[in-house]
């Protein structure tokens, strides 16, 4: 079946089979935020703690396919312990890998979102294969868009 | 391929009626389950709207001259079509719009602003589609009206025990003829005359009824049905709000501008006589035509061997896939075809339905995985999402077995 | 037959692009000057809309399978290509409607319930269509907002002395572009400015522009734009508001149902981000489809030649019936042709529109005869109706050379 | 020009150029009331005065195409002095004249109106032609749907 290896990298698979940080934090002091994908019914719940400026704990708790759930698996473990800058380049690049078009900062037309050389992304490369299959891209980037409002309500609230 | 002995429609024929069923995906043949989503077109309606475009494309109700007079008669030949369609009485009780969701609208808005207010009881059922509850949440924010549900019960069906109980007082039962998500058929003349008793109007969502199965609205003797053109065949675009001339003439206009007026000054508008009173602005001529051959084409089927076809398919669906997978296929709604339509919602195993239609994908197999616009009854079955499975016309034997071996393919490619 | 030396359009091609030209009608060709009313599809348009059925049909946004996902490029293929032709800034500000009078419905009923309240005043002006009026009257008479006019000035030109006064303390200032009676191009810039200034909202109906002049919603500046898809060469079926990213988002949902939610429970909905906010149910895909291809077609030609052909044969037109014809035609609208569309109102001595262009008809010549939408201005104008000649890409010297030779028929045959 | 001919029969000229009963009634004692043919713009003024079941007197006002105006102009002389029952009967057979269907009595459907035989049409036998072009029926039916509206009201009214 050609194509779906694209898709279905092992580690996708495993990340899958044994979500990383999956449950839940105490929130307050934690975030709690639910993100929804209104195409496909997955819903997200990402709990953050935010303390000196970096991600010092994360769970991830819902439902989903294995690209949202394996994206959000990976994510937790890749962001854990990063400094919020961190996180935000590590978010760029991931989107960048996903091709998503963001408009510009002065509003003329939407751009391309250019990846930095400087970050690696590890395990989160096998999401690669998802750009193939572009109603999966949602999946896989829900749990980012999720943290990254996470992390603006934990600034937001203090 | 299986061909089913005395299937009361000539599937094969059917299917050369869709020019895209020739099309090969992935190497293969496109096998289209995805028709409660939207349905596809036969070349009749293409040929009907390109003839349309060709020879006669002109506003309506407006020129003097030849083409448009042919243009007025496509769209008020098409209304009387699909007036003679659903057993309306009147043609003028027939409303284009663009859609069901925009019918529902209508109802819950231009009739609801005007008739209900707060503390008003609303009735729904848990089995909903999107269309059929959001506007009424609108309604309930602006004027304070209290939404009730009637639950869903056993084998995916309602649960009818208190339904005295809910309808008392309310103004408004409103409820899908057929669900999108289960199949499940709703005993409609019995909840039409339960609201009644009520003092409460009906309103029927009858999207999935229509395209499947012979529909009265008379004697529904419901006041509003609403249902749409892309999943009978017909194009994108157009849906149809039927409603009695009374409750018609009793609804303030809707949306408003132009072809909808006597007259417009300074001050004030008067507005025209149904059914134009609802249809502001350019209607949507070509497609009101091409659901007009839509019709035409179903008429020509049959309706009664268009529901005998797919009691029987879907009674083949329901005990080929039971047979193959045992406990592994979970498989919703009403266990006896007769009481549901061709609409078949399952999971499979511990796969989540996106991956497992993903798979489906590669073998050329067309279904939907989500929550199917119906969230209230996801919630109470349980579950997320669900893979849904969904026939027509044009679907036969062949096509379920082809999503069966699909499923055992999805089953070995994640190993479960 | 006449043809003009350099215009700057290859009319004869054009012509064959539009196969509906090709009839014959009473004998004779089809001479189509009703284009403001509906403009006539190329060849192209049609075969996208074709292509859409016979290749890629399905619903948008919800599949895994790949028509769905070509579905889904079609659509959002569509909507750049909309917003690249009107110079919006964001794809995601370009909202599909059925037609413009739901997009004007949409900003008088969605953000005008939101935001204005009794007393508050709207700002029209005289020339506006029924689309820009009636549901303005909806909302007074629902919230007590005021309207004011801006009158009717000489040559069909807007009287502006008193603009600063009628702007003061408006909320909302919403004017045609191009009137569809007159032809007059409105100082769009001028009046958005004004709008803005007072601090009010600035809407443009821009119906009559977009198909026939270079539009650029940026630089205008305005707050909303509506067009309508079967005015330029796209199907019947589909209209777009633009609105700026953040008023948009400043705007409760309109019409909902499914597509437009990010989740519903049985106590309320979360909606959805832009543009998908603004279109329950399922869109009209391939009425998009086609709309794109329309675009495609008119970039093609050439937004600046389109205009400088229609200057240039209205201005063709305005002279040879003034000479042919003297004192008995009463042309209204602006003189100058570059103050105007190809949009030309008569009468024939004391001819009654409707009588004219019945003669019209039996020489295949389409002209709407009527109030075109427009009662208010017609009041101005003191006329009950109006005979409407409108150009648009497909028409040369020959069409309009046809209208005269048929006013001159329509005279002798009822002897004035 | 063949067709045309079928329309404007020579007396329907004539009655556009000279219609009869033109002008206004002081309303009370009359009834006024104004119909309008949405599509063209055309109004029509209709002034009645009912006296003794009869229409004792008809006057009409308004604008509009020489079909509208002159149905208008004819009407008013084929109803003027004639009982309620005899207007109703003439309608009757014009609008049959005209094919228009109507919804029957029972609601089922629509059906065609039946002509009395025994009624006359006269001069208004001039506007059979119309039928060939339908969008111009409503042209020709506006003075009598107003005239009917008229009826109607004089009669509430008392
Ligand atoms: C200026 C103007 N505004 C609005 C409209 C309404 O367009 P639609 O009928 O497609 O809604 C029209 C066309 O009839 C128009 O000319
Ligand atoms: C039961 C039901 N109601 C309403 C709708 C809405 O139809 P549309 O999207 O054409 O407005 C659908 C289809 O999506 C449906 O299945």
């Amino acid at each position: 079946m050609p194509g779906l290896e694209d898709l279905y990298r092992e580690i996708i698979l495993d990340h899958y089979r044994s979500p990383r940080n999956r449950g839940e934090l105490p929130a307050p002091p934690a975030t709690r935020v639910e993100g929804f994908n209104p195409l496909c019914g997955d819903e997200i719940v990402v709990f953050v703690e935010v303390a000196d400026g970096a991600v010092s704990d994360i769970r991830i708790g819902g439902q989903g396919c294995s690209i949202s759930q394996s994206s959000a698996s990976m994510m937790s473990a890749a962001v854990k312990g990063r400094t919020l800058d961190e996180v935000q380049a590590l978010t760029r690049s991931f989107k960048a890998m996903m091709s998503i078009h963001e408009q510009s900062l002065d509003g003329e037309g939407e751009v391309v979102i250019e990846a930095d050389p400087d970050v690696k992304l590890g395990d989160l490369e096998a999401l690669r294969g998802v750009v193939k299959f572009p109603v999966r891209i949602k999946c896989a980037t829900l749990s980012w868009n999720t943290l990254l409002q996470a992390i603006e309500e934990s600034a937001a609230s203090r | 391929m299986a061909m089913s002995v005395g299937d009361p429609l000539e599937v094969a024929a059917i299917k050369k009626d869709f020019p895209i069923l020739e099309r090969e995906v992935h190497g293969g043949r496109l096998v289209y389950l995805d028709s409660a989503n939207t349905s596809q077109k036969p070349q009749a309606v293409l040929d009907a709207m390109d003839r349309y475009y060709t020879q006669s494309n002109a506003n309506v109700h407006r020129g003097t001259y030849l083409i448009a007079e042919e243009a007025t008669a496509g769209l008020e030949g098409a209304r009387a079509k699909v007036a003679r369609f659903i057993g309306a009485k009147r043609n003028r009780e027939v409303i284009f719009t663009k859609n069901a969701t925009e019918a529902l609208n209508l109802v819950a808005k231009a009739w609801g602003r005007a008739h209900l207010q707060a503390g008003d009881a609303v009735v729904l059922t848990e089995l909903e589609h999107h269309a059929n509850i959001v506007p009424w949440h609108q309604l309930a924010e602006e004027v304070g009206i209290e939404l009730r549900w009637i639950p869903l019960g056993g084998d995916g069906h309602l649960d009818l025990t208190h339904l005295d109980r809910l309808v008392d007082g309310a103004k408004v039962v409103s409820f899908t003829a057929m669900s999108n998500v289960l199949g499940t058929m709703l005993p409609v003349e019995r909840l039409t005359a339960a609201a009644h008793d009520a003092g409460a109007i009906a309103v029927v969502d009858a999207s999935q009824h229509v395209p499947h199965v012979s529909t009265d609205v008379s004697a529904w003797g419901a006041d509003f049905v609403a249902f749409t053109g892309h999943k009978m065949c017909g194009p994108t675009g157009i849906g149809v709000l039927w409603g009695t001339e009374a409750i018609l003439d009793d609804t303030p206009p809707f949306i408003t501008g132009g072809e909808m007026i006597l007259n417009v000054t300074k001050e004030g508008f008067t507005a025209n006589e149904l059914p134009w009173k609802f249809e502001a602005g350019t209607p949507p001529i070509a497609e009101a035509v091409g659901l007009g051959a839509a019709v035409d084409y179903l008429s020509g089927l049959g309706m009664e061997a268009v529901r005998e076809h797919e009691v029987s398919l879907t009674g083949y669906a329901l005990r080929s896939l039971t047979e193959r997978f045992g406990e592994q296929i979970q498989i919703h709604g009403p266990s006896e075809p007769a009481e549901r339509g061709g609409v078949m919602s399952f999971t499979y195993a511990d796969l989540h339905p996106h991956d497992l239609t993903q798979v489906f994908d590669q073998h050329g197999v067309c279904v939907r995985a989500g929550h199917h616009c119906a969230k209230v009854l996801m919630r109470q079955l349980g579950v997320a999402a669900t893979a849904r499975a969904s026939l027509y016309v044009y679907n036969d034997e062949a096509d379920v077995d082809a999503m069966a071996d699909a499923i055992t393919d999805a089953a070995t490619f994640f190993g479960v």
